[in-house]
């Protein structure tokens, strides 16, 4: 057993697992007090992308395009919940999959329009693009350090944004019992909107930290959004503890079964199919999860009762 | 046991979350009677409906139906025994006409509906048996009509037909006048009145004056228990049943009910 | 005759259209327009299967364009291993969609909402994964359908004609199929449940064994659905069951109008028109195509059906 | 905008004779648009125009009515367009082929239909050899040819284990067939990434397989938007200079572009191979390099290079029967003598209708402008035949 290795693919999947967190998150919220399905929530994983990339070209700053892209993100969310979700949260499922399945189009169309068919890089300062060594052997990029402890602050600050604000506890009250909250006086139309958008700067985040590692390119968040829509499945609807222990959760299984599995399968299958099989049989894994949490409990881990 | 009892209810016990809804109750339930369950609010009259009709599964004690143990029998299954229930918030299917509802009744005693091929609702054998149960609530000229849109009394009748087309031998009525203005609660009195004798009846409500005018006995529940059963009569002079009233007489209590 | 409705004019004026486009297509040598139309009536089964779960029965499933891919690998697979007998094609692609149903609806009925929608699409995901890992049907690319299947002597599917009329009886039998179903005692109960879970389990019904039922009725006839499509394209690859499909046959159905017969049918084929004639004339045909989506859901409720004078649900 | 669109409802619902009726050169051509592999569709459409510039739009004296189909990355979608395109426009040839599993699956609509059938990319193994067809010509390569240059790049500069990555599609897998095929070192690991509309663009677990399995060299194939993502996290890994990198179709003027606006620089001196660099020379490339580089503003891929030579290709063909496009036969003679000016010099045909060419070692600089372009270094493998041609029974 290669040690180094298996650190090395923890911490991936651990990066990978805190990506997911930042997407799934806003998902859980939006999900869970307004019960809204919002497909079109990796559309502005893509969006925030995008706004950071144009802008670290323009500005020649990393931090500059980040700062400025996160409030051009939630102007974005603003705007779609004004014009389109607002009107649909009084509607069931299906209405809320169908038009947020048209928003993708809009948004994956709109996007090329703009910027072209081309990926847009996200320059990183040169000391986020190196190496940090971890003990002898163990050697990682930095971005995804830097990724893994932004990840973990955000986490931080929502679940104290959550916990112990005004905003946290009729969040909380919304996800529990939503007559109540509006019973309470408080403001429904405006919570759902500033939940609404703090999902959207959450996912347009998530955009912006992967960037710099993949581009920012169309329909870059339409794959990531069902694996986010798993991830908050398995965490129980409208949980954000649920939703962080199956992001990590899952993300260390889609690591793990991409940089063991073939290995594994190798020793029954010829390496030819082992090296065509694995990769989608991992990529399976998940949703063999999903399907096996869901069987032994329908409203997964964290899930409120009879949802 | 007694042959005629038709239901017998042992120690039966439930608790959510460490409230005890149900506290050992014991409870028997003779054949072609009338039998009223009432108490305050918070009593467990409502657990206990929901643990005879199986949405609720005790978390100990006993249900027994006609001698066969059905503590934990699905739900599905029970009306197949012979037991119908209503809701105490109308319970019907909003979206299908008033035919089609009772329809459903007399599909669901009428064997398993796994055919596929011939109309349902133009089939006598389901038809006739539904006709006669909205003519018996007199809601056969509506028969036609879509469900939802019907008044609040409209649904309790019909609420009652789909009861009375299962044909079943008990009858769990869980406040059939809730909500109901005096007219129509003074019908669907009349209209329970004609039933009784032919099944038997299980009756939770609030209103006072149609539980002492239908009920052949009464059963008071009170945190969990059951505290007295006996006949209208014996309940009215129970030194227990006026405590739990709160030392209020029980016709006092009978009264205020009314005007509430 | 009893005098028709508008809706009942469309009905009748897209059947007949349906039924002579082949006699128009012999004519201008416009061979094109039967490309499409298969395309349409392929689809418009698919929708029409969905429908009976979607629209009669409120089980959202997302995963629905799993069984046109069992389906189509029903006939890829066995050719390829030169089984060309269209019976035994038909046959594997409805047992093993319905065995699929069966196996994945214990699994999915068991949940509710947002959980249901998610775990068929996990599901169609899983499959559409199992198909991407198999090198020997072509993985992720495809495995091309060289001979399409056989019916005897009478039934030549390598005439698109033949092809076209086989797929539009199919069409016709399986409407008049779920027309039936849907009135029958088993419809009732399916309808039921969709208005009322509780009741109809109090009234006597084990709900989840005739929903069980009933995903695996839609499943078998997808599937079946499937099998016409791999005839159809000579293609077959995993990307037939990507999340998106599912997704644009839940759209037909509602374009067209839940809980309706025909609805689906009038959904799948504005669907394949729009599809067609937008993105014809521009690149970004897809932004005006999911505008016209939002605004569907947004002002349209009930689809073309109750354009056409039909109330929304009954 | 709406005269347009009225245009097509008319012609669609065939009221008016179309296009389809009258007496010129339809040539179909199905690419990537849509999806973030579209630039390289657009390459290929510019440079498909720029042909089409020079040869005055005329084939044998007609009117050339050039058709884009967008195949939007999918196999199902490429092969409805080919059914469009030869039922509805009834073009007379099919071209373009971005993807491997596109056109196996396009092919059989096209070929069955009486088209002819000319990849201007896609080289997948089964077209070299079983499936090889009389009406279908590349005018690219086969898909292991490049590769297997590589192979021969990294026994001559000493590799001895070699660490292997690719999309897990038809082109991927021929790919690494070729470099397996000549590389005569040992293949220490190997991963095949998901590829499609929905493509693995993250390759943490893969780098750092790659990195623990002690490898002395990477060879990768990542095509279109796939190519300066990888190189990224190449760099980010920390593995330049430790494992050096091989790639084919990676490294191209579109990953560059992108590569210089995020200066990674790393990959300046990296080699690669392929039958054509921008900077060869003959004088159909220095014009073809020039306009293009006027009219986008952009240097050429190979892409670009093979959608010119394809269009020439058909001109050589339907020239050689004076326009008539009844006379498949003739046309099929002229195309296989290969007689007009390519990009990369003169070539021949072998009987499966795949070039014999040379392939050349390449490498990455700047131009005086400063901007980075892969040059022409040496010759790797001259006048190379696939190894599928024995298969094909023409």
């Amino acid at each position: 057993m290669d040690w180094t290795l298996l650190t090395v693919q923890l911490l991936n999947g651990l990066q990978f697992g805190i990506l997911l967190f930042l997407l799934a998150s806003g998902l859980t919220l939006i999900f869970g007090i307004m019960d809204f399905v919002n497909l079109a929530h990796g559309s502005l994983y893509m969006v925030g992308a995008f706004f950071c990339a144009t802008l670290t070209q323009w500005l020649d700053s990393f931090w500059l395009g980040l700062l400025l892209a996160l409030p051009a993100t939630a102007v974005v969310g603003v705007l779609v919940e004004l014009i389109v979700v607002r009107h649909l949260y009084e509607r069931d499922h299906l209405d809320h999959v169908l038009a947020t399945f048209g928003l993708i189009l809009v948004f994956d169309t709109l996007t090329q329009m703009i910027w072209g068919p081309d990926g847009q890089v996200i320059p990183l300062p040169a000391w986020l693009d190196g190496q940090v060594s971890l003990g002898d052997a163990i050697e990682v990029p930095t971005y995804r350090v830097a990724i893994i402890l932004t990840g973990l602050a955000v986490a931080f600050g929502l679940f104290i944004l959550v916990t112990r604000t005004r905003l946290g506890m009729q969040i909380r009250a919304g996800a529990s019992n939503r007559k109540m909250v509006s019973a309470l006086g408080v403001n429904i139309g405006l919570l759902f909107s500033i939940v609404f958008v703090i999902g959207a700067v959450l996912a347009g985040l998530a955009g912006m930290m992967i960037g710099p590692i993949t581009e920012a390119s169309i329909g870059m968040g339409n794959q990531i959004i069902i694996v986010a829509f798993v991830v908050i499945v398995i965490g129980g609807i409208g949980s954000i503890k649920g939703a962080f222990i199956a992001a990590i959760l899952v993300g260390l299984i889609d690591i793990m079964g991409r940089s063991y599995l073939d290995v594994l399968f190798k020793m029954f299958m010829s390496a030819q199919n082992a090296e065509t099989s694995a990769p989608a049989v991992s990529a399976m894994l998940i949703y063999i999860l999903m399907a096996v949490i869901l069987a032994v409990r329908p409203s997964g881990l964290f899930g409120p009762r009879g949802r | 046991m007694d042959e005629s009892v038709i239901l017998g209810i042992k120690d039966l016990y439930k608790s959510f979350g460490g409230v005890a809804a149900t506290n050992g109750l014991t409870l028997d339930v003779l054949e072609r009677e009338v039998h009223a369950v009432i108490g305050p609010n918070g009593a467990g009259k409502t657990t206990l409906v929901s643990q005879l009709t199986g949405v609720v599964l005790p978390d100990a004690g006993q249900v027994v139906f006609r001698g066969r143990d059905i503590t934990r029998m699905p739900a599905y299954r029970r009306p197949h025994l012979g037991m119908a229930r209503s809701f105490q918030i109308t319970s019907i299917i909003h979206d299908m006409t008033v035919l089609e509802n009772v329809v459903l009744a007399v599909q669901a005693k009428a064997g398993h509906s796994y055919r596929f091929w011939e109309s349902a609702i133009i089939d006598d054998q389901l038809t006739e048996p539904a006709m006669r149960a909205l003519t018996q609530v007199g809601l056969e000229t509506e028969a036609m009509q879509v469900a939802g849109p019907l008044s609040h009394g409209e649904h309790r009748q019909l609420e009652l037909a789909m009861v009375l087309a299962t044909d079943p031998e008990l009858v769990l009525l869980d406040e059939p006048t809730a909500g109901m203005g005096r007219e129509d609660s003074t019908r669907m009195v009349s209209m329970l009145e004609s039933l009784k004798g032919s099944r038997t009846i299980i009756l939770v409500e609030h209103d006072m004056d149609a539980v002492f005018a239908l009920a052949d006995r009464i059963t008071v529940m009170v945190e969990g228990r059951a505290i007295a059963t006996g006949t209208p009569d014996v309940i009215r002079a129970d030194r227990l049943v006026r405590e739990a009233y709160l030392g209020e007489d029980i016709n006092t209590a009978i009264k205020s009910a009314r005007e509430t | 005759m009893k005098s028709l409705t508008l809706r009942g004019w469309v009905t009748l004026v897209v059947l007949v259209a349906l039924a002579l486009l082949p006699v128009f297509v012999s004519m201008t040598g416009r061979e094109f327009f039967l490309v499409l139309a298969t395309r349409l009536v392929i689809l418009a089964i698919a929708a029409v299967s969905l429908n009976l779960i979607l629209g009669y029965g409120r089980m959202i499933s997302f995963g629905h364009a799993a069984y046109l891919g069992i389906g189509a690998y029903a006939v890829g697979i066995p050719v390829y291993y030169e089984i060309y007998n269209g019976f035994i094609h038909i046959g594997i692609a409805v047992v093993v969609s319905a065995a699929f149903a069966f196996l994945t609806g214990l699994v999915c009925l068991r949940t509710r909402g947002v959980n249901f929608i998610m775990i068929t699409m996990a599901f169609s995901m899983m499959v559409f994964f199992a198909f991407v890992s198999i090198e020997e049907y072509g993985g992720d690319d495809g495995l091309v359908i060289e001979v399409r299947s056989e019916f005897g002597q009478w039934v030549n599917l390598e005439n698109d004609t033949v092809l076209y009329y086989v797929c539009f009886v199919s069409l016709l039998g399986i409407l008049y199929l779920i027309r039936r179903i849907v009135h029958s005692r088993f419809g009732m109960v399916i309808q039921g449940a969709r208005g009322n879970e509780a009741r109809m389990q109090s009234l006597g019904f084990d709900t989840f064994r005739y929903r069980l039922v009933c995903y695996v009725i839609a499943g078998a006839l997808c599937g079946y659905a499937g099998a016409l499509l791999g005839n159809f394209t000579s293609f077959i690859s995993p990307e037939m069951m990507d999340w998106t499909r599912s997704g644009e046959l839940i759209f037909m159905v509602v374009l067209g109008g839940t809980s309706s017969l025909f609805g689906p049918v009038l959904g799948a084929g504005l669907f394949i028109l729009l599809e067609e004639i937008l993105s014809g004339f521009w690149l970004y045909w897809q932004l005006i195509f999911g505008i016209f989506l939002i605004l569907v859901v947004l002002f349209a409720k009930g689809g073309i059906d109750s354009w056409l004078g039909r109330r929304p649900e009954r | 905008m709406m005269s347009r669109l009225l245009k097509y409802f008319v012609l669609s619902l065939g009221l008016v004779a179309t296009s389809a009726f009258a007496d010129n050169v339809r040539i179909g051509f199905v690419t990537t648009l849509t999806t973030p592999a579209g630039a390289i569709g657009r390459d290929m459409v510019d440079a498909a125009n720029i042909a089409l510039d020079h040869i005055g739009h005329k084939m044998g004296g007609k009117a050339v009515e050039f058709i884009v189909e967008d195949d939007g990355f999918k196999p199902e979608i490429g092969k409805q367009k080919t059914d469009k395109l030869v039922k509805q426009d009834d073009v007379h040839f099919v071209t373009g082929f971005i993807w491997s599993h596109v056109l196996l699956a396009s092919r059989k609509s096209a070929l069955d239909g009486g088209k002819f059938l000319i990849s201007a990319n896609a080289g997948p193994s089964p077209l070299a050899g079983k499936l090889c067809h009389k009406n279908f010509f590349s005018s690219s390569w086969q898909n292991d040819q490049n590769p297997m240059a590589t192979g021969e790049v990294l026994n001559k500069k000493g590799v001895k284990k070699l660490y292997i990555m690719s999309p897990n599609y038809a082109a991927g897998k021929n790919m690494v067939a070729g470099v397996e095929r000549t590389f005569k070192g040992e293949i220490v690991g190997k991963d095949m990434t998901k590829w499609g509309k929905d493509m693995q663009l993250d390759f943490s677990a893969e780098l750092a397989k790659a990195k623990a399995s002690g490898a002395d060299a990477i060879f990768v194939f990542y095509p279109g938007p796939a190519g300066p993502a990888f190189i990224k996290q190449y760099d980010q890994a920390g593995l330049r200079g430790k494992i050096p990198l091989y790639t084919v179709f990676t490294v191209d003027a579109l990953s560059l572009a992108r590569l210089q606006k995020a200066k990674l620089g790393g990959v300046l001196g990296s080699w690669n191979t392929m039958f054509w660099a921008p900077d060869l020379d003959n004088a159909t490339n220095k014009r073809f390099v020039a306009d293009f580089k006027a009219k986008t503003g952009r240097y050429p891929t190979h892409y670009a290079a093979q959608s010119y030579d394809a269009i020439m290709l058909i001109k050589s063909g339907v020239d050689a029967v004076n326009g008539d496009t009844s006379n498949q036969d003739g046309i099929r003679a002229g195309m296989l003598k290969a007689d007009f000016p390519s990009v990369r010099g003169k070539y021949r045909y072998g009987s499966n209708h795949f070039p014999i060419q040379n392939f050349y070692l390449r490498t990455v600089k700047k131009d005086a402008n400063g901007d980075w372009f892969v040059s022409h270094v040496s010759t790797v493998l001259s006048d190379h035949q696939d190894t599928y041609h024995g298969q094909c029974k023409l």
